[in-house]
């Protein structure tokens, strides 16, 4: 590999990386403030790609289907809070991977049900339709590099919200210690609610944005849903900045796995994430 | 039936080895001692230059304010906390950092401020558990754990002493809060310490189970080295040998409780030169 | 119960896709009830009815019973009965799943299935049972290879053809050496393998075999790698989201146009309403086209369309023709599918007038097929001409 | 119900299960050989999750990895001989285990799930990606392992009723194992270690050790499991120790209700039967190909209104405490 290439496998590495930021910055909040593993978490990535090709097939317009997905899916996300997941706060994980389990299979099933089992592609927005070249015979699709600005954006602005603003105050305090801020008369389960719907919605734009590039498949969501939990556990438990930074460096690992040690590559990320913990038991960025 | 006191002979089988201990007794070498104790929490200084001796025969409490750094004294004693520089000595050996499954195994013991028992066990359960961590039989995996007649007996030696053998097959969490206290400091027995550390074990007892648990701390003092934590002066002149004040995780004041008693440091921090200590 | 389950002529016309689940029969049926319906020929369908590859199933499923419809629901004159088991495309569970059709429905035939690992699973249970199998998808070498049996037939491929006449194919367009990018996993491997055996021979050089973990579809890396190496061609095997997302993270390096494109005929098939004009100009060979224009493919596209509202694809022409496959032998017998020795000679001897051209099957029960040469205009693959005539699986380890 | 009937059920049940050849020697037989194994399986998790607290999100592996050692370690068209290839099978489970547990029992809570998958999926990917094992087509075991005593066929595993009671020998003796070694004075450190792990430390018990002795405990029974499933079919493929496959024994365990050992059993019992019935076109015609939807209702069912199980549903009419029932 010569030099030009390495650079280029860097940033093939870091936009990838950022890719997996964005599936799993919902994920690790939801961890981290309310307590929930949620292996549907890739249910809602589905969800959002699915409704980002059906909804831009009727709009024809990329922007028009993720404006109008949004809402829905935060709605969704507050529905589910309502009716299954505050039931669960206080008992074992255990049970929460139940119930997440079951609605991985009822998702699946339900999109199967109203979709269909095709695969479907998603049309690159016109304006964003584009390459800048790099090499002779080689360029960098521009949509992948907007979708890398949208990343740093979120992360920014999560970062923001959860330590600047008093939405954020309450969230970390809620995350801390529930009965006091009970006592304080905050209301802690609106709070949940909320939180919830932002988590559900995050990885539901994910997928939403991610549409284009991926294309639209059944199962796509327990695909990314492994790699988030590796995420999520590497960088922290409820860490935004862990998140981003593990998901650099498996987008980094991977990328450079393959094209290093081919034979390894699948199980590659699996190996980081152990040596991680077996380091750090609490993740990089983790509160012991 | 909790009115009155121990029974006899609390701990019969303990004879033996504790006759041994006291003969290290009250002015030989401190069983446990600690010099330079201390425990930062990022910038917070939790315990600050912590020594303090601990000998058998004796009670040593720990009083001060909430926040004074004594609930992290007694986990930095008991392994539960490292610390973060400083040495704990028991019987000449350096104990710092040591987990605490390890300290207890070399007879230290202790009691939780915020009750830490097993609820949904029967109380004799728990006391059991608590004796068989002497004789775990780990590799006996055939044998049912209720068939070693030993264990069975320190157990019920415990619970006897902590006055609640007539509540050995109910389940935890059914006692009422005392009870509960009771329980804990009988598991804590039931390992056969030699010291005991107690955090509060009065904290939300009425007058008549505050009586006996005092009563069953002094018995214990005569062949434990105690370290008390504690907020009921009652209790705490009732019971002291030795007593000192921290403030801030730094040892204000330290020494026979009638020394304390006239310290002006004391009488100034600590007591806000009110006349709480008469009595 | 026994109505139900007899093979009913208008929920068939009525075009369900789900039309396998509306005919399947009594799964705990009393022994008396069995006896009764000894006429009747016992089918079992064990295929993805969900997950992944469930469209697949029910595309083959609607082909062969498109096949048995024909000729009037009937088989050597005995009515068909079906079975229907869902693999999930679950190899842990296959002999479990395979078992519920041969030991407790007691099917005469197995037809089944997609995934390559499910088939393995098949054919150890098969294999002993000495129970009739029709494959009519999943590639595997080992199947009508190492494995092979007596009673096993396959109306697909095997992965090794699908790839080796591109060999021929790229020796023509004057590629000296090609990149191979597939999943890590045996079909993509054993496809690999086909293409670079028929290269290889042509005097070709395969520079570079490169693996994404299944089922990944993060290609920048291997794509970047590809632009460094500058081969004369790339041949590539991926299939549905995976396949999708390929063709078009391929036109979004700017690699196509390039370095010409190539791959088994699964890269561009049923995924070219999700690329865009991605696929646009890609080559590959398989042994089913669009265009073929023969009077046979113009029938069966037509009945296939009018029955269940659907276009026809590849892997409905496997279903077909395993349809047409169990017709042969069971004609060979008069119906009477105890003469087992009888049915294997009719079917092995049979010239299957198929969608894709007449095939028959080679000594290992493969079909011997032509490869078609397909190329991607607008949203179909049209046939470019054949690749290689009758092409045979070598059928390596295969001593039955 | 009575102490008595308590005591006595599990031997009338495994009684009435040895009488089943008798009445079905086909596909039920082979079904029902099946869930005991996964009986098996689940009760090995229970250890972990319902006694000792520590939820194992990959399980599956040291359930692949027996299937797998027995389908390398026969030669490859020659039988051979349970005697040897059967605890040689488990003593690698085991090994794994210990290895494994050792870094594993490093986390705690999400992390430890998290981290058990990890492990879980490298393994997976060792038999799909390389051509150690057959990849991801899976490998043959072409000829049943043997069980001689000297000349004489002890039990022919080619027979499918006398591999059925082989089996039900195997989750009787297993149930009967883990029965007396929650018993013992292990036992109980594990459950007090499940309650109030910070107690028992205090206690002086070394948890770590326990806990390790538990995992790879409990990694040698489903390495049992995995043995008798591979020889049951006689194939392996890497899907045995996929992430799904943790998943569903997990249900199993959770179904039946967790920290009973009858719980295990009767999750088994219940997950098969369920996906047996779900999936039934018979029964509920093209509603059957959505079939994973009524089971994942099911499932959350369970989570919202049964964390006790079936077991703890059986419990409410009128039996013991829940925290007792490790005692009878």
């Amino acid at each position: 590999m010569d030099f030009a290439f390495f650079l280029i496998q860097l940033l093939n590495g870091l936009q990838y990386g950022l890719l997996l930021f964005l599936v799993a910055s919902g994920l690790t909040l939801v961890f981290g403030i309310m307590g929930i593993i949620n292996l549907a978490h890739g249910s809602f990535y589905m969800v959002g790609a699915y409704l980002a090709w059906s909804l831009s097939s009727m709009t024809d317009s990329l922007v028009a289907a993720i404006l109008l997905a949004v809402p829905l899916t935060v709605i969704l996300g507050m529905a589910l809070e309502r009716l299954l997941f505050r039931h669960l706060y206080q008992r074992d994980h255990l049970y929460q991977v139940l119930l997440t389990y079951g609605l991985i299979l009822v998702f699946e099933e339900l999109r199967s049900i109203i979709w269909g089992d095709d695969v479907h592609g998603v049309a690159v927005p016109a304006l964003l339709n584009a390459s800048i070249p790099l090499t002779d015979n080689l360029s960098y699709p521009v949509y992948r590099l907007a979708i890398s600005g949208v990343c740093m954006l979120l992360a920014a602005g999560l970062y923001f919200l959860i330590q600047k603003t008093r939405l954020g105050m309450m969230i970390r305090a809620g995350a801390s210690n529930r009965d006091m801020v009970q006592s304080l008369g905050i209301d802690i389960k609106l709070i949940y609610t909320l939180v919830f719907a932002l988590g559900v919605a995050l990885a539901a734009f994910a997928g939403m944005i991610n549409a284009p590039l991926s294309s639209v498949t059944p199962n796509m969501g327990s695909q990314v849903l492994i790699i988030c939990f590796v995420v999520v556990v590497i960088g922290g438990i409820g860490s935004v900045k862990g998140a981003m930074a593990a998901s650099l460096m498996i987008g980094l690992a991977e990328t450079f796995g393959q094209v290093l040690v081919p034979e390894v590559a699948g199980m590659i990320v699996y190996v980081l994430m152990a040596i991680v913990l077996v380091w750090r038991p609490e993740g990089l960025f983790g509160k012991a | 039936m909790i009115s009155n006191g121990l029974p006899p002979s609390p701990l019969p089988e303990q004879g033996g080895n504790l006759g041994s201990l006291r003969s290290q007794a009250v002015t030989g070498a401190p069983i446990l001692r600690t010099r330079g104790l201390t425990k930062r929490f990022g910038g917070l200084v939790a315990v600050s230059d912590v020594s303090l001796d601990l000998h058998v025969g004796e009670v040593h409490v720990v009083i001060g304010p909430n926040g004074a750094g004594k609930s992290t004294l007694t986990n930095l004693l008991s392994g539960d906390l490292p610390p973060t520089a400083g040495e704990v000595m028991l019987e000449g050996r350096d104990i710092a950092g040591l987990s605490s499954d390890q300290i207890s195994r070399m007879g230290v013991g202790r009691s939780y401020q915020k009750t830490n028992i097993f609820l949904p066990f029967t109380v004799f359960e728990n006391a059991r558990l608590a004796a068989q961590s002497r004789t775990p039989h780990a590799l006996r995996v055939f044998s049912q754990a209720e068939g070693y007649a030993e264990i069975n007996q320190r157990a019920q030696a415990a619970l006897a002493a902590a006055g609640l053998e007539h509540r050995a097959q109910r389940i935890a969490a059914t006692l009422s809060h005392g009870e509960q206290r009771q329980l804990e400091i009988a598991m804590c027995l039931a390992t056969q310490p030699r010291v005991l550390l107690l955090d509060e074990p009065l904290a939300g007892m009425g007058p008549h189970e505050s009586q006996r648990m005092v009563e069953l701390i002094k018995k214990l003092s005569a062949d434990h080295a105690i370290m008390l934590i504690e907020h009921d002066m009652d209790a705490v002149f009732a019971l002291a040998h030795r007593l000192t004040v921290m403030v801030n995780g730094e040892v204000l004041e330290s020494g026979t409780p009638a020394e304390v008693r006239s310290s002006p440091a004391v009488q100034l921090a600590y007591l806000g030169g009110e006349e709480l200590l008469h009595d | 119960m026994q109505k139900k389950s007899t093979y009913d002529r208008r929920g068939f016309l009525l075009g369900s896709t789900a039309i396998a689940g509306a005919t399947a029969a009594g799964a705990l049926l009393p022994a008396g009830t069995a006896l009764a319906q000894q006429g009747k020929l016992k089918v079992g369908l064990m295929l993805p009815y969900t997950g992944t590859y469930a469209q697949l199933g029910v595309a083959i499923t609607n082909g062969f019973k498109l096949a048995i419809e024909e000729r009037g629901g009937k088989l050597g004159g005995r009515e068909i009965e079906y079975f229907t088991v869902d693999d999930e495309s679950n190899p842990a569970k296959a002999p479990e799943n395979v078992n519920k059709l041969v030991q407790r429905d007691k099917v005469d035939v197995v037809i089944g299935t997609v995934h390559s690992g499910v088939v393995m699973g098949m054919a150890k249970v098969l294999k002993e049972s000495g129970t009739l199998w029709i494959n009519p998808n999943g590639g595997a070498g080992a199947m009508t290879g190492a494995a092979c049996a007596p009673n096993f037939f396959r109306t697909s491929f095997s992965n090794w053809q699908t790839t080796h006449a591109l060999g021929k194919v790229l020796k023509a367009k004057g590629h000296k050496n090609a990149v191979f990018i597939t999943w890590k996993y045996a079909a993509g491997e054993e496809m690999m393998e086909g293409f670079k055996e028929g290269f290889e021979k042509e005097g070709g050089k395969l520079t570079k075999e490169l693996y994404v973990p299944f089922p990944q579809v993060e290609f920048q890396a291997l794509l970047t790698e590809i632009a460094s190496i500058k081969p004369d061609a790339v041949v590539a095997f991926f299939a549905g989201g995976g396949a999708a997302k390929f063709l078009k993270d391929y036109q979004a390096a700017g690699l196509k146009g390039k370095i010409p494109l190539y791959g088994s005929g699964f890269l561009t098939d049923g995924v070219l309403d999700a690329v865009g004009d991605a696929g646009e100009g890609v080559e590959t060979t398989l042994h089913y086209a669009d265009g073929l224009d023969t009077k046979k493919d113009k029938a069966f596209r037509l009945a296939y369309a009018k029955a269940f509202k659907l276009q026809p694809d590849v892997y409905a022409v496997q279903g077909y023709d395993a349809g047409q496959l169990l017709a042969a032998g069971l004609d060979g017998v008069k119906g009477n599918v105890a003469n087992k020795v009888g049915v294997i000679k009719a079917m092995e001897a049979a010239k299957i007038d198929s969608p894709r051209g007449t095939w028959t099957l080679s000594k290992a029960h493969n079909p011997v097929q032509d490869m078609y040469l397909r190329k991607v205009v607008g949203k179909e693959n049209k046939v470019q001409g054949v690749a290689w005539k009758a092409l045979a699986d070598p059928a390596r380890g295969c001593k039955a | 119900m009575n102490s008595r009937l308590t005591k006595f059920l599990p031997w009338l049940v495994v009684g009435l299960l040895a009488l089943f050849p008798l009445m079905e020697s086909t596909f039920y037989l082979q079904l029902l050989t099946k869930v005991l194994i996964m009986a098996i399986f689940a009760m090995s998790l229970d250890l972990l999750v319902g006694y000792t607290g520590l939820v194992s999100f990959g399980h599956a592996a040291y359930f692949g990895l027996a299937g797998y050692a027995l389908a390398l370690l026969a030669p490859k068209y020659e039988t051979v001989s349970l005697w040897w290839s059967f605890p040689a099978s488990i003593a690698i489970c085991a090994l794994f285990a210990l290895i494994t547990g050792m870094l594993v029992l490093r986390t705690r809570g999400i992390y430890f799930i998290m981290v058990t998958l990890a492990f879980a999926q490298m393994l997976f990917f060792v038999f799909h990606d390389t051509k150690l094992g057959g990849g991801s087509d899976g490998i043959y075991i072409y000829a049943k392992p043997t069980m001689k005593l000297g000349e004489m066929e002890l039990v022919n595993l080619e027979k499918l009723e006398q591999f059925y009671w082989l089996v039900l020998f195997l989750m009787a003796a297993t149930y009967m194992l883990l029965h007396r070694v929650l018993g013992s004075s292990f036992g109980r450190a594990l459950l007090g270690i499940k309650v109030n792990e910070h107690r028992m430390r205090a206690l002086g018990f070394p948890v770590f050790r326990y806990q390790l002795a538990s995992f790879t405990l409990s990694g040698a029974l489903a390495g049992i499991a995995g043995y008798l499933a591979a020889v049951q079919y006689g194939f392996v493929n890497p899907e045995i120790l996929s992430w799904h496959q943790s998943g569903a024994v997990l249900m199993m365990v959770i179904l039946g209700g967790m920290g009973t050992l009858h719980g295990a059993v009767i999750g088994a019992f219940a997950f098969v039967l369920l996906q047996e019935v779900l999936s039934n076109q018979a029964w509920f015609g093209i509603a059957a190909k959505h079939w994973q939807l009524a089971m994942g209702m099911l499932i959350m069912l369970v989570a919202l209104y049964l964390p006790q199980g079936l077991a703890g549903l059986m419990q409410r009419f009128g039996r013991k405490p829940v925290a007792e029932a490790a005692d009878d």
